[in-house]
């Protein structure tokens, strides 16, 4: 009975994904998107508040990433990238959607 | 809505009252579902503790003081309103600092009791956990 | 799967009605239902007719029309947010003395109880806001 | 002193209108003067002539009619904002082929020039946004 | 030549407010505007942020702290409130206003 | 205008692009400025300097990718791009990540020189400081 957790600020101008990132449990999922995904970005200072992230996978949409050219091997180690297809299939995998607004 | 089972929804309240009209609105839903007879629970955390701030007064920026609407929120039958330990420290406020919400105890000869319950963030992560419907906004 | 989607802004300004609307496609490609579209906050502001975007840019109120025509989607606009941003269709005008209405085609003006019974009847709600 | 402001939020969403006006009458209030008033990005939103605000709520779209038309302010709505968002005058409507249009009282549509003459021509710019 | 800083978000919520005090020249003000004025509560972990500030002088939008129910009483040392007629004469006071949005 | 001396233009980017649309409604805004002959300069700092990270395609998100008017702003006489060093580095970006913007100066035969320069935060703030407007969005 997991929770996908979904962040759309960039964590360098909003609290949300250090709260979102704070309110996790084991087995839930946050996926970034819009700017949200700019918090993937490796050697950035919250890339180690991700790192410390444990019990909840984290992903990020894939047209985010590309509309503000990121690449994969930009990301935090661990980051899997979805398509809106995939953004689908994780709200049917998780019981409830919980957007840090 | 009779034939199914009742939903838990929770209403996540993460934004400072008046500087956007987020905490009014989410206000407004919370009214308008109390009549559809599901579980509600209310969570402020981060910002959204300042709409309990005791004493407001928006007269000056010429808006409605809709603080009071809280009050009233027990005769909704909306009477858990979690607030985030962590969220309150962070801001140098205490328990103090809030107005007091109460609603009757119909089962009990219609004794006061407290709406708000304070909780740590692991508490707050359980809540979201336990929800069927997270409206946030 | 039964879907229910809340969209909190409005169009171009922020990116929740372009995430919505992918969203939205997304949802209906993976042949799940869509019980209904609910716009909130300055999401009314999606369902004028009048917006006129640069010729090279995206449509966003015709994406969302057609949705709603083609795939017989559920677009509701939430009539007190609506009031108080001048979203209007042909009856409020005529209720509250205006002289004319903006809603686009395939949106509905409706309560905000529309917004707790897609909460109830969705097996997901999934919000785009700020 | 002359003054111009930059409204770039619509009304009751965020407070930018409200502040704004409040500031306008301070600065009137003080005997300074105000060369422009000038709505960018969903700022255009405040120059709707449909909204409805709750009665017991104050009206912004009539306030800013208001101090245009009684203190002579000039209330330019950006016309590339405002397209992207519905905001319509008469003109528009016609020449965009829109059915009606929305354009409050007080308010006028034109270009971003308008803006940066503003900050050529004010002694101080002051900008209220989100 | 100085500058007034106009900051409306809260501290706790978004950068502005830091990013504001980190631009700050001798002889600046800083002027908290609505939800901006949350920052100059005392007991805040932003307290101690602004409390490092010197040579800028601090102010907070009078009728935004009775909106948001906060006292003189409430506030960091050293805060000034002013009215919006004080406002407008700080923009006077001041060669030009930076709104940190 | 003519009769008034120019005035000094400072633009303050500090959004992300796409996310809102700030970013490119401030670059409407410079394009337009630029007809009127003023000193204009753009401060990007904060989430600012993503708006000129090299590689963007937002095809994928249905929105324009307008990253290279950045590239054109040389033709409109726009050529002081100030980008905050502390921004950059806390993002972790460098300045290789950044599209090359350049100018050609008329004076030394049309030669292409950078309009992009990194300043540290001191700098920032007295580039404010120096400014006659102050343009954020």
């Amino acid at each position: 009975m997991s929770t996908l957790h979904t962040v759309n600020k960039s964590p360098y101008e909003r609290v949300s994904m250090a709260t979102a990132c704070a309110h996790v449990l084991p087995g839930d999922a946050i996926l970034m998107i819009e700017d949200g995904v700019l918090g993937a970005r490796k050697g950035g200072a919250f890339a180690k508040r991700l790192a410390e992230l444990d019990g909840a996978k984290i992903f990020a949409l894939g047209p985010d990433l590309a509309a503000r050219g990121m690449k994969a091997t930009d990301l935090v180690e661990g980051v899997e990238i979805v398509g809106y297809d995939g953004f689908v299939d994780l709200t049917v995998a998780h019981a409830r959607v919980c957007a840090w607004l | 809505m009779s034939e199914n089972p009742k939903k838990k929804f929770l209403y996540i309240n993460r934004k400072a009252p008046y500087g956007t009209i987020y905490a009014l609105e989410s206000l407004e839903v919370v009214l308008i579902g109390a009549a559809f007879e599901q579980e509600v629970s209310l969570a402020f955390l981060d910002d959204g503790v300042f709409q309990l701030i005791e004493g407001q007064n928006a007269a000056d920026i010429g808006m409605k003081t809709f603080a009071k609407t809280y009050r009233a929120l027990g005769d909704y039958e909306v009477r858990k309103l979690y607030v985030e330990k962590e969220s309150l420290a962070e801001r140098g406020l205490t328990a103090e600092d809030l107005m007091p919400i109460v609603y009757e105890d119909e089962d009990e000869d219609y004794a006061e009791k407290p709406s708000i319950h304070f909780v740590e963030r692991a508490e707050m992560a359980r809540l979201i956990g336990e929800s069927d419907v997270v409206l946030s906004f | 799967m039964r879907f229910g989607i809340v969209v909190n802004e409005g169009p171009y300004t922020h990116q929740a009605s372009d995430s919505a609307l992918q969203f939205a496609r997304a949802v209906l490609a993976k042949g799940h239902e869509i019980f209904r579209v609910f716009f909130y906050h300055d999401g009314v502001n999606n369902g004028t007719r009048f917006t006129i975007p640069p010729q090279d840019d995206r449509n966003l109120q015709r994406s969302w029309s057609e949705l709603a025509l083609t795939r017989n989607i559920d677009l509701v606009v939430c009539i007190a947010a609506a009031q108080r941003r001048g979203i209007l269709d042909a009856n409020e005008a005529k209720r509250q003395g205006k002289d004319g209405d903006n809603i686009a085609p395939g949106f509905r003006i409706s309560g905000l109880g529309q917004l707790i019974e897609a909460g109830i009847q969705s097996d997901r709600l999934v919000v785009f806001g700020d």
